[in-house]
């Protein structure tokens, strides 16, 4: 288990999360992307704060303000889904666009 | 071949142990079986089941009329393998479902006993499990239609897999979400023998509810009238004992109290009620009180029912819905125009709040109000009018409280989540069997 | 298993829980059985088959609710920290976590006056 | 031997983890998605504890529970056929994303090869946890306090996004809008 | 080092416990409930009766439904069963009779508590039947209710210890127990602990107007997985609620592994008791309760036992 190997995997979810995050067309799809981007990050986090950091604590702050942040982008990103389908009825990104065109 | 015996010999060993379990036993109580069918609860060597899948044995007990042998069929199918089927006709006619599947008894102690034996050859392979009685079919053919073959069109379309998905529909919270049909009875063990509910549920908000005719409604009857109603309908037509029709007044509120029980999972509660009701006597007066405390700690009177279904007066007022009527406060009761009542000081008991809670404690009430009367009626006997207070309320030739109550259903639980909907509903205690007696019983005047 | 420790004897405990229980099942279908026929899979109803297929898009009536979870949830991360270092750090660590939990209760309570704890 | 069933146990998370990344989007029932998200996080989890983060790990199973909880709750509410009954396919400028997804893996994966990283391991892996909560409480005091204000934010711009406040009255009148008559007085 | 047994004693002596707890678990409810529904006791039935309906529902065939979500429904129960024996793998017998005892055990124990609400929902969404969905979403909104307040009233009992180790949290109770350091900790770990493992009056998934709920299509092996998992999980957390609050092997006269059985099985009895003496409570009632009362609560508790350490 290396510090490469690590950042590898950490890569791999990050490449994974853009993906879906630019690939899907439904809103709640497209949060998931976002939120394994962020979880690449936290790893890649991990692993340098364990590996090349020396254990600086600020490194672990680092990572529990990532998780802060994903829950605030969750509960305000389906706060939105749900407006969203409530005044447009409209789950996928398209149907908003030809809403707003 | 090894394995296969050692499968084998641990197949009988579990069997052996397994021989004594108490049965899981799925009952359906048609007419004249639903004081039977509690009754079991009371018995160790059964455990009555909430659903056919927990179950090893499917007692069919009492008469069913025609309108039932489908779903009962279905019922059946639902029971995992290896499964049995027991009819306890308690006095009904011949039964119109497949017979192969019915071995028949008839005592009361010979049901517990026919079960366990049942079980035991099951267990021990020398019963051969049922076979299905419905034929494999799908309800709709979707076999190889769609692209994957799976019974669909596009991404919502079709019927996959046999049946289609549920659709849009509008909803008080303005999130147009799906709205899902369903049919549920006339077995839901929750509900009373022979109601079934056409209901569309939003989430777990049923958004809209219509009751389904009953099949008991407006059919003859197919076995005979239940002990417990059997004395309501008798004072339609002849003068009966004030005594008699008393404690089977207060017997009948508590058996309905060891169902409302097992809804607010307190069924060992319930079986303690249930046998205060089978030994009921008039000098029980204090049981029952203490039974409203214990009932009151225990939250079933609180928590659980305070402010759910409320009826006000004015939607039932002039129904005779009995105890529903006089929970949310109109003194409504047949009973005040009986001179055989007027002599004993009698008053209806009334609540002000109409909801759940007030129904269970009007029906306490009048169970310990009803053991006052009983011990002092003496010998006094009943003018008969041509309608009685049923337990439910105004029962006549025309029907009961429960047929006329019905129409309100809809607007009483629409808007509840399921389980304030179920505790509603059981709060009712609705009844569709008293009314079938009732119009035989002016029937057989009329005739006479 | 030295270097995974206390957490390593924790997940293979959870393992073989996992598998046990997964075996047992599996060994239970172990002898084969005729394929059950469509009656004997209907979901269950009280005795009525269901029109539709009960997987739906179930309007949650807590959904409001949820998401004050998603964000008050987070409070716990930090005050597992908080706990292990409060006796050392002593009274700026009392102040410090009211002031935070203080401004997060706030959340809680307009939410309550939003009624956001009701069914929708 | 111990270093061999580390390494193991981290390729078993790391492989887990990545896969069931990559079913979340190659899944037709959103139920499964959010669970396999949540997989994929159990899987970063048990590397983080490997890596001597213990705590952090933990917590993020813990947190992402709820979370992914949510999210299952929620998927299934806004998504047409939630259960994958029939296949779902709803992609968009699947090309591009396919292409950027495999250039950042690339980018970012060829990082620590083209890039020195210093080698300085934790010393004291077991005192992180201690460590964070100094740390929370002196040196990253603000930005704890910080985090509470997002937090509040968050909640009160879901609760004002989010919610419909009773405009038919309260969950236990009714579920029916109100008809533009008053209504009668019993209906069937 | 944190102190921890060998993987293979660990996994056998966890099994060994779940099962024998399962099996009191199942003799003392239903003796509550013959001392309830006052029946006559016999002793012979009662002990035996766990073991037959046990067997019963092996001999069962499984039944499935139309177009289930099978791999869910195989796993669910699994893992509830998994996440139990996790959670009862922290808790320490002595103090040196432990399975395993991470420095954050008490976060695993908690991430074991709130992976249980994805065994449930998985449990209930699987069947693709009606009730089982509608027990699955119940669930989900009582989880999401019971869970700040259920950490918040464990995490009282780390204040004192210093650290987030079962080991330590009980080593810390040897003169005051935490149940009288945090007076408020144990009844609200108790309301929460009945709503953990849904039982009696928080047993809302699985509750008698769904007919069953998320159980309801279940049968045979499924079924005895399902309710041994989840009596499990009540054991665990009576065993964790008798560590962490009641001193778990402190106490005169007898050995620390008999203190902590004789607590376990005390707490048992409350929270079994529960389930006879308590009606059902209402979904929104609780999600209510929970977030207006039990979590001020909770907090205030965190709050007021930390200022008493100071």
């Amino acid at each position: 288990m290396t510090l490469e190997a690590v950042l590898v995997v950490a890569a791999a979810l990050f490449g994974i999360g853009l993906y879906g995050a630019l690939s899907q067309q439904s809103f709640v799809m497209l949060m998931m992307g976002l939120e394994l981007m962020i979880n690449g990050g936290i790893l890649a986090l991990a692993a340098l704060w364990s590996r090349s950091a020396g254990g600086n604590p600020q490194g672990q702050m680092l990572g529990v303000v990532f998780m802060t942040v994903m829950a605030a982008e969750m509960s305000l990103g389906f706060a939105l889904i749900t407006s969203v389908y409530r005044v447009r009825r409209a789950d996928i990104t398209e149907k908003l666009r030809r809403l707003k065109g | 071949m090894a394995r296969a015996g050692l499968q084998l010999g641990l197949k009988q060993a579990l069997g052996r142990v397994a021989a004594g379990a108490p049965v899981p036993v799925f009952a359906v109580a048609g007419q004249g079986a639903r004081e039977h069918v509690q009754d079991l609860r009371l018995d160790g060597r059964l455990r009555l089941v909430d659903s056919p899948g927990a179950a090893m044995v499917l007692l069919i007990a009492g008469g069913l009329p025609d309108g039932l042998a489908e779903p009962l069929a279905h019922l059946h199918d639902s029971l995992p393998h290896p499964r049995a089927t027991l009819w306890w006709p308690l006095g009904a006619g011949p039964a119109t479902w497949p017979q192969q599947f019915v071995p028949t008894i008839e005592t009361r102690d010979g049901v517990s006993e026919t079960l366990q034996a049942i079980q035991r050859e099951l267990l021990r392979g020398q019963r051969p499990g049922e076979p299905p009685i419905l034929p494999d079919e799908d309800p709709v053919p979707w076999k190889g239609v769609g692209p994957y073959g799976q019974g669909g069109t596009g991404m919502t379309g079709g019927t996959p897999y046999g049946r289609p998905m549920a659709e849009l529909g509008a909803d008080r919270d303005g999130l147009r979400l799906d709205v899902l049909p369903l049919r549920i009875g006339p077995f839901f063990p929750r509900f009373p023998p022979g109601l079934t509910l056409d209901l569309k549920l939003a989430g777990d908000v049923i958004v809209d509810v219509a009751p389904v005719e009953s099949p008991f409604a407006g059919a003859p009857p197919v076995g005979v009238c239940r002990a417990g109603a059997r004395i309501f309908v008798d004072a339609l037509s002849q003068p009966v004992p004030v005594a008699g029709l008393e404690l089977a007044r207060a017997r009948e509120h508590l058996r309905w109290l060891a169902d409302a029980l097992v809804a607010v999972e307190l069924g060992s509660l319930g079986s303690r009620v249930l046998r205060l009701a089978a030994e009921l006597r008039t000098s029980d007066g204090d049981s029952i009180r203490t039974l409203g405390r214990a009932l009151r700690r225990t939250q079933a009177i609180g928590w659980a029912t305070n402010g759910v279904g409320r009826i006000p007066a004015a939607a039932v007022e002039g129904l005779g819905a009995g105890p529903i009527a006089r929970a949310a406060g109109l003194p409504e009761d047949e009973r005040t125009h009986d001179p055989a009542y007027s002599g004993l000081g009698f008053e209806p008991i009334v609540q002000r709040d109409g909801d759940a809670a007030a129904r269970w404690r009007q029906r306490l009430g009048e169970a310990a109000q009803s053991l006052e009367l009983a011990a002092r009626a003496g010998d006094r006997r009943t003018v008969p009018t041509g309608s009685v207070e049923s337990p439910r309320g105004r029962l006549d030739g025309e029907g009961n409280a429960t047929a006329r109550f019905l129409h309100l259903l809809p607007g009483v639980l629409q808007g509840l989540e399921w389980g304030d909907a179920v505790t509603t509903l059981v709060s009712l205690d609705l009844d569709f069997e008293e009314a079938v007696f009732a119009e035989t019983a002016r029937a057989g005047a009329v005739a006479s | 298993m030295i270097l995974l420790g206390p957490l390593g004897v924790a997940l293979a405990v959870f393992v073989a829980a996992i598998g046990a229980a997964l075996f047992v099942r599996l060994s239970g279908d172990l002898p084969r059985r005729p394929v059950p026929t469509t009656p004997e899979r209907t979901p269950f109803a009280g005795g009525e088959t269901p029109a539709v297929h009960a997987w739906n898009r179930y309007h949650a009536r807590y959904y409001v609710m949820a998401l004050v979870f998603l964000a008050f949830d987070m409070e716990m991360v930090f005050m597992y920290p908080w706990a292990v270092v409060f006796v050392r750090e002593g009274g700026i660590a009392f102040v410090e976590m009211g002031m935070f939990i203080t401004v997060l209760l706030l959340g809680v309570l307009y939410a309550w006056r939003e009624r956001a704890f009701n069914w929708a | 031997m111990n270093g061999l069933i580390t390494d193991g146990v981290f390729w078993l998370f790391a492989v887990g983890s990545v896969v069931t990344a990559f079913r979340v989007f190659r899944t037709d029932s959103m139920m499964r998605a959010a669970f396999f998200l949540l997989a994929s996080f159990a899987g970063v989890g048990g590397i983080l504890a490997l890596l001597g983060a213990e705590f952090l790990g933990m917590v993020l199973i813990l947190m992402m529970a709820g979370e992914m909880l949510v999210m299952a709750i929620v998927m299934v509410m806004f998504m047409m056929n939630p259960a994958g009954l029939n296949p779902m396919w709803m992609v968009h400028q699947h090309r591009v994303a396919v292409v950027a997804g495999a250039g950042s893996f690339l980018a970012l994966a060829s990082l620590p090869f083209v890039v020195d990283l210093p080698d300085r391991p934790a010393p004291r892996p077991e005192e992180a946890t201690a460590e964070l909560g100094t740390e929370l409480l002196g040196g990253s005091m603000l930005v704890f306090q910080t985090a509470g204000v997002t937090l509040l934010s968050a909640m009160i711009g879901a609760v004002v996004i989010a919610h419909r406040n009773g405009r038919f009255g309260e969950a236990e009148q009714g579920s029916l809008e109100p008809a533009l008559e008053p209504p009668g007085e019993e209906k069937g | 080092m944190r102190d921890y047994a060998s993987p293979g004693v660990a996994i056998v002596a966890v099994g060994a416990i779940l099962v024998a707890g399962v099996y009191v678990l199942a003799v003392l409810d239903r003796l509550l409930g013959m001392i309830v529904a006052g029946t006559s006791i016999r002793l012979g039935a009662l002990l035996a009766e766990p073991v037959q309906s046990g067997a019963l529902l092996v001999l069962q065939e499984r039944r499935t439904t139309e177009r289930p979500d099978a791999a869910g429904w195989a796993l669910a129960p699994a893992l509830f069963g998994g996440l139990a024996a996790v959670a009862l793998a922290m808790v320490p017998l002595d103090r040196d009779i432990v399975a395993a005892d991470p420095a954050t055990g008490f976060v695993v124990f908690s991430a074991a508590i709130a992976m249980v609400m994805i065994a449930i929902y998985l449990h209930g969404w699987s069947p693709n039947s009606a009730f089982a969905l509608h027990g699955a979403y119940r669930y989900g909104a009582q989880a999401l209710s019971f869970q700040i307040p259920f950490l918040l009233a464990m995490l009282a009992t780390a204040l004192p210890a210093e650290s987030l180790s079962i080991v330590d949290i009980v080593d810390a109770q040897k003169s005051v127990w935490n149940v009288v350091r945090e007076p408020a900790g144990l009844p609200l770990y108790l309301v929460v602990g009945v709503a953990v493992s849904f039982w009696g009056p928080l047993n809302l998934p699985d509750a008698a107007d769904l007919a069953g709920g998320t159980v309801v299509e279940d049968s045979g092996l499924d079924r005895l997985l399902w309710k041994g998992a989840r009596a499990a999980m009540l054991v665990a957390v009576a065993a964790m609620g008798a560590a962490v609050f009641l001193g778990g092997w402190w106490g005169p006269w007898l050995p620390g592994p008999a203190w902590v059985v004789l607590k376990t099985v005390a707490l048992l009895v409350v929270l079994l008791a529960s389930g006879h003496l308590l009606a059902r409570v209402r979904i929104e009632q609780f999600v209510f309760v929970s977030w207006v009362l039990l979590i001020p609560l909770a907090l205030l508790n965190v709050f007021v036992s930390g200022a008493l350490l100071l």
